[in-house]
């Protein structure tokens, strides 16, 4: 009977701590700085433009195929205020298929897409989560500004193994 | 995606075999005489490639044998070389410790071969999810039902032929 | 036990009664089809297969980075010794060396991994015998271990951080102190499910003697991890063939006696203290450096085979991995741990009560995805 | 009867309905939050402040819920199993006395009338559950007949020793004959005995085996829904209601508290309620604590265990009685005999943790381990 008589004491004894749940809608859980939320669009703000060029890398390297770009001349390269030449024309996520795996980010070269802290998927129809261009871009720079966001320096982003171990690994075997 | 990028002559991965594996690769070739094994070795095992028939008695001599006594099937799988099906028992010893590859091949036309249920009861569901997945019938199985899919599904959708089903975004 | 045998005193009509594929206790989407003779299990005919999305043929269409991600779904409560177990398969076939902090920065997301997997067993194992309040103390506790898993790597649970070659990157900077705060409030949520449900007599009379299997018919059914070590086989892949560092700590294998379903509670229990052990060593040892090797993104291992071991929460997984030189494996086969202690379910089942059914069943700790992958 | 006694009556049966479906709406309300902060949870937050008017809104949402209804369903015995629950729960509420003269009839067989009715709602579970064509619904009616009928003894027995020494089965008397001192430091096994019983008549946690949502899936009750289930459900919360209140007539002395006059109505109600919302909350904290035992686990309790108790407890008030020894020394026997059925449990169950309820480490010798 001692075993029972002490698990009484014990939900006695929570009874007086603090709930350690959240009123969910009203109050959010805090999210930590590493947290993947959605894949988001990042925008250059000194040239006023998107970061992606619609390279169609995240789209070919995600797993879930939840991806769509496409790519088109940019404007202001031509009027020579972009250095990047190509820009991205159209961009389509399906958040509703995306499993939040942060590949893409790996795999940008240009920065140009980061997982956001967005994670709130209830929509009141299916393709609500298909999400376009100009929306992503919109989360995007909400996730900078809440973020304090910045593209990492130029060397980093592209890790040197990418080009270099083609060889290496030919000669290993 | 396609497979692209696939190289004609891809490199072979070299073989390491720890002292037990080592150990065994000496060993089994006396056991197994009679069944004249193929043996030899994958990355980190000794491998025993044997007639698909041979395959139970071969098992029991592995499980009874004092200085083999496989008593664990670790794990059973069929691999699908085209040319081939490749029926797979990893087996373990809870004693010595050490493990082995047991292969068979089979047609995959009429894939068949023996059942090792009554060895090691643990094979029971592997050897019906293969018979789901890749048709491989396992004679002497107390009950092939299916076990993954649904009763008339049609095709073995393990094999590298089976053609995935069109998906369709609502 | 209770002499269960009506036989001879009274005419009974056997009913059939079918246990799931929805019903609150069959963890997911198990179904057990039952002939009861009142509430006595006469014959149990198990079925699965609800929850297959063909894994193993997913893998065989994707990149090896891409994998991770299906490996992180197979088992969905205990997704980094998942990753982990496929990222060593690879690693092993391709021979790339893991830097020394990636293997200890694993080694304590897993174990970290293994606790919060048997915190959720605890709760739904209470949930099982009938006691509501375990399961909110546990995931109180496991909520901890999820936000120390999102401070980490980014995700609540699926995770995709453990990588081929090391991990994607590295702890962040209080990562130690917040461990040590985080393992001192789980030990002490432990303590407080041990005083609550662990030895109350009510569940020690509702799990004690329960599903009784012996060494040898759990070693022929392929059982492993906490379900075959509560029958005393001291079977455990971290000591046997200690993987990653495994054997740079001192810990202990909780073995049972009787392999009933309080022993492979409370070996899980006891698991929990060792895994905060050698959580505790690795912060310890812990080296600087670098934690991943780098290697392309799309890997080309060279051709063959390997099978590489390891022990999850469950039991022990296995991962075959056949290469044939392309960015995509040849073959992938998993060893699905619940999948072998699942099969033994007819043999734990016969001749009980429906009610034992359940605390069965919930000791054995089944994850339906990994069953049916 | 006069126009003027029938008109008091129906108003007195509305009172007493209303009464009860508000005190239920408050224990759903009480139970929520108790359970809750016993889990380190809120509880019901978002209607009302509090979330107090949950219940309320709970109870709207099973009103307006659409009745499914299985098509292999005995439809007549359908409908009626929830009235046969929910009338006699209703039923015993006439001679329930909530303060001195407070009580529709006062019967002079009250605790015999009681009990009389509650063993009939029995008869509703097992129909609910028959005629539901649900196979859990059956195991859940079988299971609710063999414990509801077995745990009526020794409820009888436990209540016997209080009208043994009341020398009356009206209740009020019960009460008054306690103004000296409560029945539960005369007979404390009564009170363990009856309880325990009353947990099981319930079919609350331990003994919330006919509805166990892990096993049967809510029992007899499973095929219903909206309003039926609502019925049932209401009969599960006044039948707490019930037991919580005859504990407190029966053991805990009613309305009388030492030092607050009785005589007064409104604070005999007051301190009648508040006493039998400390029972009940008792009732939750158990809830909230233990898992659930197995029906033959169950059985064995009851008839190995409470009903020789109660019949010792029985045997022992009758000795007292006979003998006219002191009310102390029946006190201390009941309490010798509690503690020797504590200790004994406890011996048979073992109380833990000894090395033998624990698991073993195994650490293997250094040579093994780095073997390989």
């Amino acid at each position: 009977m001692l075993g029972n008589l002490k698990g009484l004491m014990v939900t006695f004894a929570t009874f007086f701590r603090k709930p350690v749940t959240y009123k969910y809608p009203q109050e959010h859980k805090p999210i930590e700085d590493r947290y993947m939320g959605f894949p988001v669009l990042m925008w250059d703000e000194k040239v006023e433009e998107p970061y992606c060029t619609g390279c169609m890398v995240c789209v070919r390297y995600c797993p879930t195929q939840c991806m769509s770009a496409v790519m088109k001349d940019n404007p202001l390269h031509a009027e020579g205020k972009s250095t990047r030449r190509k820009i991205v024309d159209s961009f389509e996520i399906n958040l509703g298929r995306c499993i939040l795996c942060g590949i893409c980010v790996d795999v940008c070269n240009f920065d140009a897409i980061e997982m956001s802290h967005e994670h709130e998927l209830s929509k009141y129809a299916r393709n609500d989560n298909r999400t376009n261009l100009p929306r992503l871009l919109e989360m995007g720079r909400s996730y900078q500004k809440e973020s304090g966001w910045k593209p990492k320096p130029v060397k980093e982003t592209k890790p040197e193994p990418e080009t270099k171990t083609e060889e290496a690994v030919e000669a290993e075997n | 995606m396609v497979e692209r990028h696939r190289r004609e002559e891809a490199p072979q991965a070299p073989v390491d075999l720890d002292d037990k594996g080592r150990a065994l690769e000496l060993l089994l070739p006396g056991i197994l005489a009679e069944f004249q094994p193929e043996i030899g070795a994958t990355v980190n095992l000794v491998s025993v490639t044997v007639k698909s028939q041979d395959v139970p008695s071969v098992c029991r001599l592995v499980k009874e044998d004092p200085r083999l006594s496989f008593n664990f099937l670790m794990c059973l799988c069929v691999v699908d070389y085209e040319e081939h099906l490749q029926v797979v028992y990893h087996l373990y010893s809870t004693d010595m410790k050490h493990m082995m590859v047991l292969k068979a091949n089979v047609s995959p036309e009429e894939p068949s071969l023996p059942s090792v249920t009554s060895l090691w009861t643990g094979a029971d569901w592997y050897e019906r999810e293969s018979h789901d997945l890749f048709g491989v019938v396992f004679e002497g199985h107390p009950n092939m039902a299916p076990l993954l899919l649904y009763e008339g599904f049609e095709g073995f959708p393990g094999r590298r032929n089976y053609e995935m089903p069109e998906y369709k975004e609502w | 036990m209770v002499d269960l045998s009506t036989e001879g005193q009274l005419d009974t009509v056997q009913m059939m009664v079918n246990m799931g594929p929805q019903h609150p206790s069959t963890h997911g989407v198990f179904r057990m089809v039952l002939w009861v003779d009142g509430e006595r299990i006469v014959d149990l005919e198990p079925h699965i297969g609800y929850l297959h999305r063909g894994s193993e043929k997913l893998c065989e269409g994707e990149l090896y980075v891409q994998i991770v991600t299906l490996f992180d779904r197979m088992d969905y409560i205990s997704n980094l010794n998942n990753e982990m177990i496929f990222c060593r398969a690879v690693e092993r076939l391709m021979g790339l060396a893991v830097p020394e902090r990636a293997e200890y920065i694993r080694v304590i997301l897993c174990e970290l991994n293994r606790v919060a997997s048997h915190l959720l067993f605890c709760g739904t194992f209470g949930i099982d015998a009938g006691a509501m309040t375990p399961i909110m103390y546990a995931f109180r506790d496991r909520e901890k271990i999820q936000s120390m898993f999102e401070a980490v790597t980014g995700a609540r649970m699926m995770h995709n951080y453990i990588r081929i070659g090391g991990v994607k990157g590295d702890v962040p900077d209080d990562f130690s102190q917040r461990m040590g705060a985080l393992l001192k409030v789980l030990r002490q949520g432990i303590n407080e499910t041990d005083k609550l449900l662990s030895f109350s007599e009510i569940f020690l009379a509702r799990t004690k003697g329960i599903g009784v299997i012996d060494a040898e018919t759990a070693i022929a059914y392929g059982m492993s991890g906490p379900s075959l070590r509560a029958c005393g086989v001291p079977m455990d892949v971290r000591k046997d063939e200690p993987y990653s560092v495994y054997d740079r700590f001192d810990f202990g294998i909780p073995i049972g006696e009787k392999g009933d379903s309080w022993d492979r509670y409370y070996v899980r229990v006891e698991e929990m203290r060792q895994s905060m052990r050698i959580i505790e060593q690795a912060l310890e040892q812990m080296p600087d450096g670098p934690t991943i090797t780098p290697s392309r993104l799309v890997l080309r291992p060279p051709q063959g085979e390997v099978y590489v071991r390891g022990e999850n929460p469950r039991g022990e997984i296995g991962v075959y991995l056949v290469s044939n030189g392309a960015d995509k494996p040849y073959r992938v086969k998993v060893r699905p741990p619940s999948f072998c202690n699942l099969m033994a379910i007819k043999e734990l089942l016969k001749d009980t009560y429906i009610a034992d059914a359940v605390v069965i069943l919930g000791s054995l700790d089944i994850v339906l995805g990994e069953v049916d992958r | 009867m006069s126009a003027l006694e029938t008109l008091l009556l129906v108003l007195a049966i509305f009172g007493v309905l209303t009464g009860l479906s508000v005190i239920v709406l408050s224990l759903i309300w009480l139970e929520r939050k108790f359970l809750g902060r016993m889990q380190m949870r809120m509880g019901p937050m978002h209607v009302g402040p509090f979330g107090l008017l949950q219940p309320v809104a709970d109870a709207v949402k099973l009103m307006a819920k659409e009745d499914l209804l299985s098509s292999l369903v005995d439809r007549v015995v359908y409908w009626v199993a929830p009235l046969a629950v929910f009338v006699p729960t209703f039923m015993i509420w006439v001679t329930i006395p909530v303060a001195r003269d407070l009580v529709i009839r006062n019967l002079d067989m009250g605790l015999f009338y009681i009990i009389a009715f509650s063993v009939l709602s029995i008869v509703g579970l097992v129909t609910a559950g028959w005629a539901s064509s649900n196979k859990y619904a059956v195991l859940g009616g079988f299971r609710a007949a063999a414990q509801l009928v077995s745990y009526e003894i020794p409820l009888i027995l436990a209540v016997l020793g209080v009208a043994m020494l009341a020398q009356s089965m009206n209740l009020e008397e019960v009460v008054n004959s306690q103004s000296t001192v409560v029945y539960a430091l005369v007979q404390p096994l009564g009170l363990v005995i009856f309880f325990i019983a009353g947990l099981a008549e319930l079919g609350r946690t331990p003994f919330d085996i006919h509805p166990a949502e892990s096993e049967v899936v809510g029992g007899p009750f499973v095929e219903y829904s909206g309003a039926h289930w609502a019925v049932f459900f209401l009969a599960e919360y006044i039948n707490t209601f019930a037991i919580a209140a005859l504990t407190v007539l029966l053991f805990l002395g009613g309305w009388l508290f030492p030092g607050i006059s009785g005589d007064v109505s409104a604070l005999g109600v007051l301190v009648f309620l508040v006493k039998t919302y400390l029972v009940i909350l008792v009732v939750f904290w158990i809830r909230g604590t233990y898992p659930r035992l197995r029906i033959d686990q169950l059985m064995s309790l009851g008839w190995k265990v409470l009903v020789p108790l109660a019949l010792v407890n029985v045997v022992i008030t009758a000795s007292y009685m006979f003998y006219g020894w002191s009310a102390w020394s029946l006190s201390l026997m009941s309490l010798a005999i509690l503690g020797a059925a504590i200790w004994g449990l406890s011996k048979r169950m073992r109380t833990a943790p000894t090395p033998e309820y624990t698991v073993k480490l195994y650490v293997p010798a250094p040579e093994a381990s780095n073997a390989g």
